[in-house]
């Protein structure tokens, strides 16, 4: 089981993620620098980290999704291998066509750092399978292009593919654009490919991974992950 | 060009002829106009902030460097700094706070250090101003748009608006890095036959005379005058962050330097100076992005996001491939050599050849006059007459909640990256921010405090009672203070009141500082804040550092439990003069806030540190802003329960709430643990003053408040 | 031979455009009530050599295909001229 | 009558164009390395309602200074056309 944290030029989360990984959830992982063209021997998951690669400053993850270690990430996606996008990561992941969608402005024009409660609308991917499906679950957001955008048609199949992983939601365990913090269709925070192995999402699992910090909800989520992984939750 | 236009004063400009033996040409000039200015060279104000004490066990690194550097336990430093942007931020409020953001980090990072986190402080003028507005929003979303995006969390800070700020509105940024103890950077330690390099951004016409220009009031015309605005760039500074850590780990580096006002020449002469040692620079080797520079623009520009290093020849290779690999500039620019003289060459030719101390250290002091204010008797007679106010506590409760310094301040920290590095256990919303240290399990608390109408009614007490009223908060939470920074905000020294103002403010502080045993290990002035005749408020900024164990769980705020009981401890007579009470609902400043109290400071800091460490409280907070009722109802809305709060009123209930000062706090003591609470402050003034439950806060003969309309009022929903 | 390129970047038809919104809103705030509607795009200029202006535009057009545009949400109008 | 306006806002000469410099690095990294150098601009689009030609162009003048460029960094530069 090994997990490799992709470094982008202004990824930020980088770091926190190979703590979280390898600190707090017990998976062995390692940066890969984006220049490079091969995943390391033995990569069951690729994680695209939080920032702002390459300043975000075309479009957010543009550049990133065109450096040499995306090929390599183009590869592991359908040998199966898992591929975890969080944030930025999510951003990186849209604009190289391994997920649906395009990630816009919030819808208030500002950055957003605050907690925020999200409804986990499957349990049956590997990312997702320690949570019971309907799990409410407190992940941070930290973002200023959060705002999930897919044209109609295209936006209803995907929910008819049942791709949408996570939602905003309220305390009451209702979900849907109204909790949307940032304007996001339908309440999407995270969605994942046909397949189920390529996750992205807008909201920070490593940041609620430890009570220290205020919570521990994304605990669920590497373990989802490390028992997928080891083979008990297939 | 001659020496007024440089900006130089004629004894200024005597002390250069003498000390060169000739006249000094454009070039020398145009530098010592910069690194002469007070900006740079801090002569109104190095007397003055000799009074700081400046040494304790816990200074690894004190005063001299960019930064101190304190001890944080199991050979870790903590680095920290906060510096002004002023000026910048009144005329390009975005890039203005931005550059301010970034010039903190290269000051932290030029230790060694990780940033691991920032604050900022904000003074803004009259809330519901459109220039407000455009100052406020623009300044907001340059520190989080610099911040978040070089992945620096934004843990905390300070907001306060008042009418003085309209035109000269403050940003002061705060930054604290991680170092190991045996890694810290020096200055101080290049060797003759070392290499000077330049790694980040190439070099434009940035800024040129920005030193200068923070050194003088703001003119009508500042629009006009202002060289060129300083563009920040985060992406390029998280860039330049990582190369310079690792070429420290890699050992690759001898001396470092950020590069913030003046350009190269303020970094490279003071590494210089220090050192001992001489150094060439060769103006046409720096990677320029635009054409036909001179070569004084070249040595004083102040492109943002660069380094300078002094390195061995033989790692010139490994940190030019690290240059490459984080896609910087990266050049060689000159080198070092025995002797003391600083060279500028270009094309061939020496536009400067100066001794090098004299560039940063040959400014002559001033010593400004100072008198005390004429009307200082006048503003300083009050006697406080509640009649004109609602005798309501309530009503005056939901008022002063309401008012903007005191609401809740969402509408920026939410702006902020306040988790990045996965190590805020309390971000901002509190009155102290505390950040984990991964390395030894630690945490760093933070406070940053500033009391301006305090000061502006007594500087000498209000600058004491800022520096104490900034470490109470850690006592409270269980942290001992390593030291302090602060960054001094005041108008024109040439006007002998505001002059005595300014001293007697610092020396406020510097009591403050000897009394608690709290180094001051790094700081910064910024003067002249002022435009049209109207100064800001004198505004010392402080920022105190401390520790807590990783084996103590930190004493916070916002946890009352139903059933707890509610103490006062500290004195329950503190001051009108200064608070929100009297700026907000009198709208007028008078009187005298309290005069300072060592004994009742180290009293109710043992007993606090004692009460955390042995968790005697569910819940505590300093009484801050807005005195015991803001505590009592944020408490309550951060709780989410009421209270019934019950005591014997005194003459004026009004001052027992809102009064502000002294070394207090309130505590939510479960009832098992009375006793201990009792034993442990016996000795201190304290006392009960009711009970934690329901859904409403009731104060004493007024209208109990729905916790609903309180948090709304307060959130101004 | 040298080229000036000039690529505007705008959002497609019924991708909500919240920044010219905004501005819209800012603008009738300002007393601008003339203003009917506003949109923002990106303008990327570009400087770059080639043989010919059939070669300049093929290039320009694989730059925007490779990353200058999102097609998803943005189409992009060229312009090129020649500067010696 | 209605008009649709085009302001291109673009950086002064000199001043630090961060996203321009990204995408350049960018482009040379996908191989593009016929480029020279990339500027980026907002490209802002309005439509509105005035008498005559010469009545838009003043307001749109106005609508720049009171928010659109910011003089200090920016300098934009307005094109009309009247769309009936
Ligand atoms: N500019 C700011 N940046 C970050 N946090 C801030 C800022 N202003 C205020 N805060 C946070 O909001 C809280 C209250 O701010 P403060 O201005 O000190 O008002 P008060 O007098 O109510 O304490 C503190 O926790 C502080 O850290
Ligand atoms: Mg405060």
């Amino acid at each position: 089981m090994n997990a490799s944290v992709v470094v982008f030029p202004g990824s930020n989360c980088d770091r926190d993620v190979l703590h979280a990984l390898g600190k707090i959830a017990g998976i062995p992982a390692a940066p890969v620098w984006h220049k490079d063209s091969v995943l390391p021997e033995g990569t069951d998951l690729v994680v695209l980290p939080g920032g702002f690669s390459y300043g975000d400053y075309l479009r957010c993850g543009a550049m990133a999704a065109r450096s040499p270690i995306i090929r390599a990430v183009r590869e592991h996606a359908p040998r199966g291998g898992l591929v975890l996008g969080i944030c930025n990561g999510f951003q990186v992941l849209t604009e190289a066509g391994l997920l649906p969608g395009a990630l816009l402005a919030n819808s208030n024009l500002e950055f957003i750092c605050s907690p925020c409660l999200l409804r986990v609308e499957r349990s049956d991917t590997p990312f997702t399978n320690a949570y019971p499906e309907g799990a409410l679950v407190q992940f941070p957001i930290a973002h200023h292009e959060g705002l999930y955008f897919l044209p109609k048609e295209e936006l209803e199949k995907l929910e008819d593919n049942r791709q949408v992983v996570f939602r905003y939601a309220a305390a009451n365990g209702e979900a849907g654009a109204a909790y949307s913090p940032n304007g996001s269709l339908n309440g999407i925070a995270g969605i994942v490919n046909l397949r189920g192995n390529v996750l992205g999402l807008m909201p920070h699992p490593e940041r609620a991974s430890e009570k220290l910090l205020g919570g521990t909800d994304g605990l669920g989520m590497w373990n989802s992950i490390k028992s997928w992984l080891e083979g008990g939750a297939r | 060009m001659d020496y007024q236009k440089a900006g130089l004063r004629p004894h200024e400009y005597e002390t250069i002829r003498r000390e060169l033996g000739r006249d000094p040409n454009e070039t020398e000039l145009r530098i010592f106009g910069v690194m002469w200015s007070e900006h740079c060279s801090y002569k109104s104000s190095r007397p003055l902030l000799k009074l700081f004490p400046k040494e304790g066990p816990s200074v690894l690194k004190g005063v001299g460097e960019n930064a101190g550097v304190v001890d944080a336990g199991e050979g870790w430093g903590l680095a920290f700094k906060v510096e002004s942007h002023n000026h910048p931020s009144a005329v390009e409020p975005y890039q203005g706070a931005a550059t301010g953001v970034g010039g903190i980090i290269r000051d932290i990072l030029a230790m060694g250090a990780r940033p691991i986190a920032s604050l900022d402080g904000l003074f803004f003028g009259r809330p519901d101003s459109a220039k407000t507005r455009f100052l406020s929003n623009g300044i907001v979303k340059g520190v989080g748009g610099y911040g978040n995006c070089v992945g620096v969390p934004t843990v905390g800070g300070k907001t306060l608006y008042d009418e003085r700020y309209e035109d000269n509105p403050l940003l002061n940024a705060f930054c604290i890095g991680l170092v190991a103890s045996d890694s810290i950077v020096s200055s101080q330690t290049a060797e003759p036959g070392n290499l000077v390099v330049l790694l980040g951004s190439k070099t434009g016409r940035d800024g040129i005379g920005g030193a200068a220009f923070a050194s003088a009031e703001l003119g009508e015309d500042t629009k006009a005058s202002r060289p060129q605005v300083q563009i920040g760039d985060p992406f390029v500074e998280k860039l330049l962050i990582e190369a310079c850590l690792e070429a420290l780990e890699k050992g690759l580096v001898t001396s470092m330097q950020d590069m913030g006002a003046a350009g190269i020449t303020s970094p490279a002469s003071e590494i210089a100076a220090k050192s001992g040692v001489g150094m060439i620079l060769d103006l046409d080797r720096v990677p320029l992005r635009e054409e036909n520079m001179a070569a004084w623009e070249i040595a004083l520009s102040e492109s943002q996001e660069r380094m300078l290093l002094i390195i061995r020849p033989e790692n010139l290779d490994a940190v030019l491939s690290l240059g490459q690999k984080w896609d910087l500039d990266c050049a060689v620019i000159g080198k070092t050599v025995e002797g003391n003289r600083f060279i500028l060459r270009k094309d061939g030719k020496i536009f400067a050849d100066l001794p090098a101390s004299l560039i940063g250290g040959g400014c002559p002091e001033i010593n400004w006059p100072a008198e005390r204010p004429k009307d200082l008797d006048l503003r300083q007679s009050f006697e406080f007459d509640p009649s004109g106010f609602s005798a309501d506590l309530s009503k005056t409760l939901l008022s002063l909640l309401a008012s903007p310094s005191l609401k809740e301040k969402t509408w920026i920290t939410r702006q902020y990256d306040s988790m990045v590095q996965v190590n805020t256990v309390q971000g901002p919303g509190a009155p102290l921010s505390l950040v984990r240290i991964k390395e030894n399990g630690n945490l760093v608390a933070i406070v940053m405090e500033a009391l301006p109408w305090s000061c502006s009614l007594d500087p000498y007490r209000g600058g004491y009672e800022t520096m104490a009223r900034s470490l109470r908060p850690l006592w409270v939470a269980g942290a001992m203070h390593l030291g302090m920074t602060n960054c001094l905000n005041f108008p024109s020294p040439e006007n002998p009141e505001q002059f005595w103002e300014f001293s007697e403010a610092v020396r406020g502080l510097a009591d403050c500082c000897k009394d608690l045993s709290c180094p001051v290990v790094s700081g910064n002035v910024s003067l002249y804040n002022e435009s049209a005749g109207r100064a800001i408020l004198p505004t010392p900024l402080v920022c105190s550092v401390g520790i807590l164990p990783a084996s103590n769980f930190p004493l916070l705020p916002g946890k009352w439990k139903e059933g707890d009981l509610l103490f006062l401890a500290g004195i329950e007579n503190a001051s009108i003069p200064g608070s929100h009470f009297q700026s907000v609902l009198q709208g007028r400043l008078a009187g005298r806030p309290l005069p300072p109290s060592p004994e009742m400071e180290t009293g109710f800091m043992e007993r606090a540190l004692q009460t955390a460490r042995q968790r005697l409280a569910s819940s505590a907070v300093p009484l801050l802003g807005g005195g015991l009722g803001i505590a009592i109802g944020k408490e309550a809305i951060a709780s989410g329960v009421g209270a019934q709060i019950e005591l014997e009123l005194p003459t004026h209930p009004l001052a027992l709430f809102f009064a502000e000062g002294g070394a207090r706090a309130l505590y939510a003591v479960p009832a098992a643990k009375v006793p201990e609470f009792i034993r442990t402050w016996t000795g201190f003034p304290f006392r009960m003053i009711g009970k934690v439950g329901g859904d409403s806060l009731c104060l004493p003969h007024s209208e109990p408040i729905p916790l609903q309309i309180l948090s709304n009022v307060w959130k101004g929903a | 031979m040298k080229f000036r390129a000039r690529v505007l970047v705008s959002l497609k038809e019924g991708v909500l455009d919240t920044q010219g919104k905004a501005v819209l809103v800012s603008l009738k705030n300002l007393g601008f009530d003339v203003v009917d509607e506003v949109r923002i795009g990106k303008s990327i200029e570009i400087v770059l050599s080639a043989d010919s202006m059939a070669e300049a535009e093929q290039k320009v057009e694989s730059m925007c295909e490779a990353l200058l545009v999102n097609p998803l949400i943005e189409t992009g109008r060229t312009s090129l001229e020649a500067i010696g």
